[in-house]
């Protein structure tokens, strides 16, 4: 008979215990009428105020785009710390060669793939996407290049340095954006609310300067994603 | 007047304009890290000049009617961490100078970085936006923490950085319990809302804080990742990490207790007193602990954690006194142990190494250097006429005014018990050796002024503040107003 | 009938959890942890969040399974 | 104006700059003259000084009658110390006494309680790298016990005075109302009360001789100060305190044969002396009380230049490594003679009048035979001394270095100024404004002072062989520093749990958070 683990058991009370807690805390805040006051006001006047019809680009990128900027800066942070502390040891599961059947459908694919993420990217408050759903399919075919093509193919093209200059100066953009709205006589990253273009909801031109934001928020978490998987993968 | 956003935006811009600068030259790198230091700089300095005109102040970010938006709120109780980060981050930057060798633009992007954490953590008013920058400043650390890149800084990072996110789940679960309950996560809307809950929901939210924020701030058994994290860093995190990040924190968690759930929801509810006797045992278990080390920087680690428990102490008295001594003493031990570290570092150019036996006879080379340590190091304990005696005093006075006289002797004994591992401080530095042909490994070293300037500047800013404290506590005496009573906060956005 | 469904995909979440959290070998853990995205990812389509099964769909079954895999392969030659 | 303590403090940070020994040493003699001339000078009974901490007020310089007469005697005493050590203090001691004697000076002519307990701190860190030695551990290990028991007195202080503060929302310097008890304690630890007065054997027989001398004479009568203006009872109970410590201190002086142990022994017995004096409540006794600190700092200053001199020229302390030392030393010899008569109360000599007028307080008979006995023992003691380390015929140890001039010149002016008060004992009350109104040589007293000294000569011979000196360690593990060990022994088994595994340190965080919700629970 095999010993009993006192750090299986000891776990598992306490993560059943803090589930209990949590359930607890669940079942007494659900249903709460009050507790919807802020999703209300965007479900009802999202479109209205800020021309977006995705609403969820719309909180994205106006609303609460301050937070935008901060998961932006954190994901940035990130990236240039992986590249900070190099990893030493090779990837031996890089050195596969794929057969060149695979290679050619990843070039068949790859096409597509941009287009995609340039549709989530623009058309990110018409419909469900966005600057980080775009932002990381980019990232996903720096991935795919890297896995059938070699980390060599890749850095041939687009190198650590180069990828993080890109996410730099699409981070500034977005800084650019957000002081657009201290120009146009509002606070910081005002948007829709200083009357920037809101236009014609629906239309491809509207949702004031959120298009924009859209593209550099791409630009920084593409890059930045890339930046992550390419020092992981970088072979010294 | 976008003066507090500049705040946030100042290092932000240092930290994404670093990489162009990086990429075309490194020679701007240093003017720009320092530019943007001195502007901050300028900015806090500005708001403690005039607090009593421009305070308090509120910016709703992106135009938007204060209910929805995210604000940005600057009142006298952010004024407390204002005070360490005037200090703190321009001296922090000249010492780094030279004590940072490699990958200067990646060193500076994270302590920006942590600058914009900071600033961020310390001034929003919205609580899925703090956690943000929550974020930001532990992916800051745990990178500064891993940033010399030895084994040990990278064990100590890996470890901090495990305990920091299993925390951290729990505070972002807090907040989103916190939203689903109110709808909203508007610091300010959700107290009036909060009040329907049940008793023991709200409690089990302030648990969730508390963990969330607790491995943060190192209260004790949720301390362990901080005296590793500590030894093999630069001396640069070190200082900023006692003075403020694990301050900022405290402050927050203190902020979101008192705001949200109120002062007397806390009081009926044991809250308080849970925080006291966890105080207590954290300070006295700190103190107890940084005695057996022999690393200089370990014990500085453990001393912070048991500073923290004076601050933890003086916080949960829930007395305008109590969060004046609390605030004074998160200034001042910031500028203490900053002031500390510095001068280990210092010293650690001579003795080559922080082992406390490795550090003998170092007064001989570094006179000055060791009495500005020693001097420092009594200030801790709290002799008079330095610094660490007024924030004694204050916390003392304050416990024994709101009637807690044991937590008042618990001071006084950690205190004493704190002398003894300072004591084997002063020792392993003032030994030299009875022969003169048998030197220690130490050796003479000359010191940039930039090395010396900290030290010394914090040093007299101590001495200062130790004859005339009234300089610190009139800049943070209206802290409880912003505090201890969520009307006056809630009127910042929605009254005014 | 979608509620079945719902529960259905609900409880191979909890399984594929679990199976993620036991299994020996982490590479298993990490192709059950994006099953489990998948699975998510249904659910929130039911849950009529587009927005979100879409970033779901990219981000964790795709781009955290590559991070995962490559940073596995490269910890294997340190142990 | 200028708190007299202050120009010797003032010196400490010019000395900072100046590095000369000779300058240093002109310069804490100016300072010494300066600051008793502020003594004679400035008024009395009047706020002179203030500044303010927090919205306190704190009065830095209010002299009275009391702390300028012990005020005069320290700045006297370390002068004559200056004379003494003349070649022997220093450069980093020199600057370290002008911070211990200026911060000793300074706490009698404060009035209020946080410069009181500034002070306090001060001399303990002066104090202890006065003692601190960079090479020596046996200096090292003296001082860290030095500070540490000596902060933890202050830091029971510094709770009663918050308790006092926070009771009548006062901090001048008065009785204070509450909080009483640790008041005393710190107080206790300072004067050398039985039970805390480990630290004075420990100290004065570890440092070199010159500091003793000076040493001596400043810490624990600060804390008779302290006791005199701080502890007011209704009952006399502190008087019989004081009779213990008179007794209890020479029974741990008389089987030891190390000079200096002895004489810091006697200290305690001594202190016991002056508690009585200031614990009784008739104004003589105090009056009394506080003329034998004055008088106490002479002769023990005496008897300490006298064992350091002994020390200085044949190398030995022990009293069974001295003997016949008359004919070689008679000066020293002199010196021990007329130290020995006064600490003996002899009429006559200095500390007589002292003894006579806490005598003249007395109204009970147990605290005057109790106090006889203990001049019984004193006189033993001494006797003891003198026989074993000047007339003895057992050991002949060798003069190795003739002690200089100026150690000779201190003993001769200590002693003449000591005789020249004895003598005349109007013109000291001129010169410390008391007027006791006491007959010193009545026939009654002086045969009150003549007895005990008389029965401890006949007894000597009796007791010789129990008392006879023998070799001992200045180094004995007390009950304090067991008790520090034990704590370190328990704090390492704390402190060991930190494993480093990663694994325990998270399942910690989480068991702080279910205990955290179990409270909750069970509690609500």
């Amino acid at each position: 008979m095999k010993k009993i683990n006192f750090d299986k058991v000891f776990s598992f009370i306490l993560v059943s215990l803090l589930g209990l807690f949590i359930m607890k805390v669940l079942y007494s805040v659900a249903g709460e009428e009050a507790a919807r006051f802020t999703a209300d006001h965007y479900i009802s006047y999202g479109v209205d105020e800020t021309g977006a019809i995705n609403i969820i680009t719309a909180i994205l990128f106006d609303y609460r785009a301050f937070d935008t900027l901060g998961e932006a800066t954190v994901i940035f942070t990130a990236a240039s710390v992986v590249a900070l502390l190099l990893p030493r040891h090779e990837a031996s599961m890089l050195k596969t060669e794929f057969t060149p059947v695979v290679q050619q459908s990843i070039a068949f694919i790859l096409p597509f793939l941009w287009i995609i993420s340039i549709f989530l990217i623009s058309y990110g408050h018409l419909s469900p996407g966005g600057g980080f759903s775009g932002g990381v399919i980019i990232s996903a075919m720096s991935i795919l290049i890297i896995f059938t093509y070699g980390y060599r193919y890749m850095t041939r093209r687009f190198n650590v340095k180069k990828l993080s200059l890109i996410e730099d100066i699409g981070a500034l953009a977005f800084l650019t954006i957000g002081l657009a709205g201290i120009i146009a006589g509002g606070t910081f990253l005002a948007n829709s609310q200083v009357g920037i273009y809101p236009g014609p909801p629906g239309e491809l031109l509207s949702g004031g300067l959120m298009p924009l934001s859209n593209f550099a928020v791409a630009a920084k978490v593409g890059t930045g994603l890339s930046v992550i998987f390419l020092s992981l993968a970088r072979e010294d | 007047m976008h003066l507090p956003i500049l705040l946030i935006l100042i290092p932000l811009f240092t930290v994404f304009s670093l990489g162009l600068f990086a990429f075309f030259s490194k020679k701007y790198i240093i003017p720009l890290v320092f530019t943007s230091s001195l502007a901050s700089t300028a900015i806090i300095f500005y708001f403690i000049f005039n607090r009593e005109t421009r305070l308090p102040f509120s910016y709703n970010l992106g135009s938007w009617q204060p209910d929805l938006a995210i604000n940005i709120l600057v009142d006298h109780y952010t004024l407390v961490i204002f005070a360490a980060m005037g200090l703190m981050i321009l001296l922090s930057v000249i010492y780094s100078l030279t004590e940072i060798t490699r990958n200067k633009a990646k060193f500076y992007l994270l302590l920006n970085v942590l600058f914009v954490g900071i600033a961020g953590m310390v001034m929003t008013a919205d609580l899925f936006n703090f956690y943000v920058f929550f974020e930001i400043t532990s992916i800051s650390s745990y990178a500064l923490v891993a940033y010399n890149d030895k084994d040990i800084s990278l064990e100590a990072a890996f470890k901090y950085l495990m305990l920091g996110t299993v925390s951290a789940v729990f505070l972002l679960l807090a907040i989103i319990l916190t939203y689903m309950a109110t709808g909203t996560l508007n610091m300010v809307l959700i107290p009036e809302r909060l009040g329907n809950l049940p008793v023991l929901t709200r409690q089990i939210l302030i648990a969730f804080y508390l963990i969330g924020l607790g491995v943060k701030f190192a209260i004790v058994p949720l301390h362990t990742w901080l005296p590793d994290a500590y030894v093999g860093v630069p001396i640069t995190y070190n200082v900023l990490s006692s003075a403020l990040i694990i301050k900022t924190q405290f402050f927050v968690l203190m902020r979101i207790l008192y705001i949200l759930f109120g002062l007397n929801f806390l009081q009926d509810n044991m809250i308080t007193t849970i925080l006291l006797v966890w105080g207590i045992f954290s300070m006295l278990f700190g103190h107890a602990a940084a005695f057996q080390q022999n690393n200089l920087k370990r014990l500085l680690g453990y001393s912070t954690i048991a500073q923290m428990g004076y601050v933890i102490i003086a916080f949960s008295l829930g007395t305008p006194a109590g969060i004046v001594a609390g605030s004074f003493h998160m200034v001042n031990h910031g500028i203490m142990k900053g002031a500390v570290f510095f001068a280990a570092g210092n010293l650690h150019k001579a003795a080559g190494s922080y082992q406390l036996n490795k550090m003998q006879g170092l007064a001989d080379i570094m006179p000055k250097t060791s009495l500005i340590f020693v001097l420092l190091l009594l200030s801790m304990v709290g002799i008079p006429p330095l610094s660490g005696f007024a924030s004694k005093w204050l916390i003392l006075e304050a416990a024994l005014e709101a009637g807690y006289l044991l937590p008042g002797f618990m001071i006084i004994l950690g205190s004493f018990l704190s002398l003894g591992y300072y004591l084997s401080i002063i020792i392993n530095i003032y030994t030299g050796e009875k022969d003169l042909s048998k030197k220690s490994s130490a050796r003479a070293v000359g010191l940039k002024i930039n090395e010396i300037l900290p030290a010394a500047a914090l040093t007299a800013v101590c001495i200062i503040l130790g004859l005339y404290p009234a300089i610190l506590t009139g800049l943070i005496d209206r802290a409880p107003e912003f505090l201890l009573e969520q009307l006056n906060y809630i009127n910042i956005i929605i009254g005014g | 009938m979608i509620e079945i469904i719902l529960m259905l995909l609900i409880l191979l979440l909890v399984v594929s959890a679990a199976i993620a959290l036991f299994s020996k070998k982490l590479l298993n853990s990490i192709i059950t942890l994006s099953i489990f995205s998948a699975l998510l990812v249904i659910i929130l389509i039911i849950f009529q969040a587009p927005d979100l099964a879409l970033a779901e769909a990219v981000i964790a079954a795709g781009i955290t399974t590559s991070f995962f895999i490559i940073t596995i392969n490269k910890t294997e030659g340190v142990n | 104006m200028l708190n007299p303590g202050f120009p010797l403090l003032l010196a400490a940070l010019l000395g900072l700059i100046l590095k000369a020994r000779k300058i240093r040493y002109f310069l804490t003699a100016g300072a010494l003259i300066i600051s008793l001339i502020l003594m004679f000078a400035l008024p009395q009974d009047k706020i002179l000084t203030t500044a303010s901490f927090f919205d306190l007020e704190l009065i830095l310089n209010y002299i009275s009658l009391t702390s300028r007469n012990i005020g005069l005697i320290f700045g006297l005493f370390a002068l004559l110390v200056l004379v003494y050590g003349y070649s022997l203090l220093s450069l980093a001691s020199l600057n370290l006494l002008n911070i211990f004697v200026g911060s000793s000076i300074a706490i009698l002519f404060v009035g209020d309680y946080i410069s009181f307990f500034f002070f306090w701190e001060l001399i303990s860190v002066a104090a202890f790298f006065l003692i601190y030695d960079k090479v020596e551990e046996k200096l090292r290990y003296t001082a860290e016990y030095y500070i540490i028991i000596h902060v933890l007195g202050g830091l029971s202080l510094l709770f009663g005075i918050l308790l006092n503060y926070n009771f009548t929302g006062e901090i001048i310097l008065a009785p204070p109302e509450a909080g009483l008890l640790f008041f005393i304690f710190g107080i206790a630890i300072k004067l050398g009360f039985l039970g805390f007065h480990v630290w004075i054997p420990k100290t004065y027989a570890a440092i070199p001789f010159q500091l003793a001398v000076l040493m001596a004479a400043y810490t624990s009568k600060v804390g008779v100060y302290a006791l005199y203006r701080i502890v007011e009872l209704e009952t006399n109970i502190v008087a019989y305190f004081g009779l213990l410590n008179a007794l209890g201190g020479i029974l741990l002086a008389i089987f030891h044969s190390h000079l200096r142990i002895i004489i810091s022994y006697s200290i305690i017995s001594q202190i016991g002396y002056m508690i009585v004096g200031i614990g009784l409540s008739s104004q003589i006794a105090v009056t009394g009380g506080l003329f034998h600190l004055i008088n106490h700092i002479l002769y023990k200053g005496l008897l300490f230049m006298m064992a350091g001199t002994i020390c200085y020229s044949t190398g030995f302390e022990n009293l069974s490594d001295l003997g016949n030392l008359w004919k070689k030393t008679p000066l020293t010899f002199l010196a021990g003679i007329i130290a020995t008569l006064s600490i003996a109360g002899f009429p006559f000599f200095n500390g007589y009048l002292s003894k006579a007028l806490i005598k003249a307080g007395i109204d009970s008979q147990l605290l005057y035979y109790g106090l006889q006995l203990a001049g019984v023992g004193t006189s033993l003691l001494f006797i003891k001394v003198l026989y074993f380390a000047f007339l003895s015929k057992n050991n002949d140890p060798d003069i190795v270095k003739i002690p200089p001039l100026s150690m000779k010149l201190g003993m001769v002016l200590i002693s003449a100024f000591m005789m020249l008060t004895a003598w005349n004992p109007a013109a000291v009350e001129r010169l410390f404004q008391i007027s006791p109104d006491v007959a010193y040589f009545s026939s009654s007293s002086i045969l009150s002072g003549v007895l005990p000294f008389i029965t401890a000569l006949l007894l000597f011979p009796l007791l010789k062989k129990y008392i006879s000196p023998h070799p001992e360690k200045v180094f004995q593990r007390d009950f304090f520093s067991k008790l520090g060990y034990s704590f370190i022994n328990l704090d390492k088994k704390i402190s060991q749990i930190h494993s480093g595994d990663l694994i325990r340190y998270l399942s910690w965080s989480l068991l702080a958070l279910l205990v955290l919700l179990l409270i909750f629970l069970l509690a609500g």
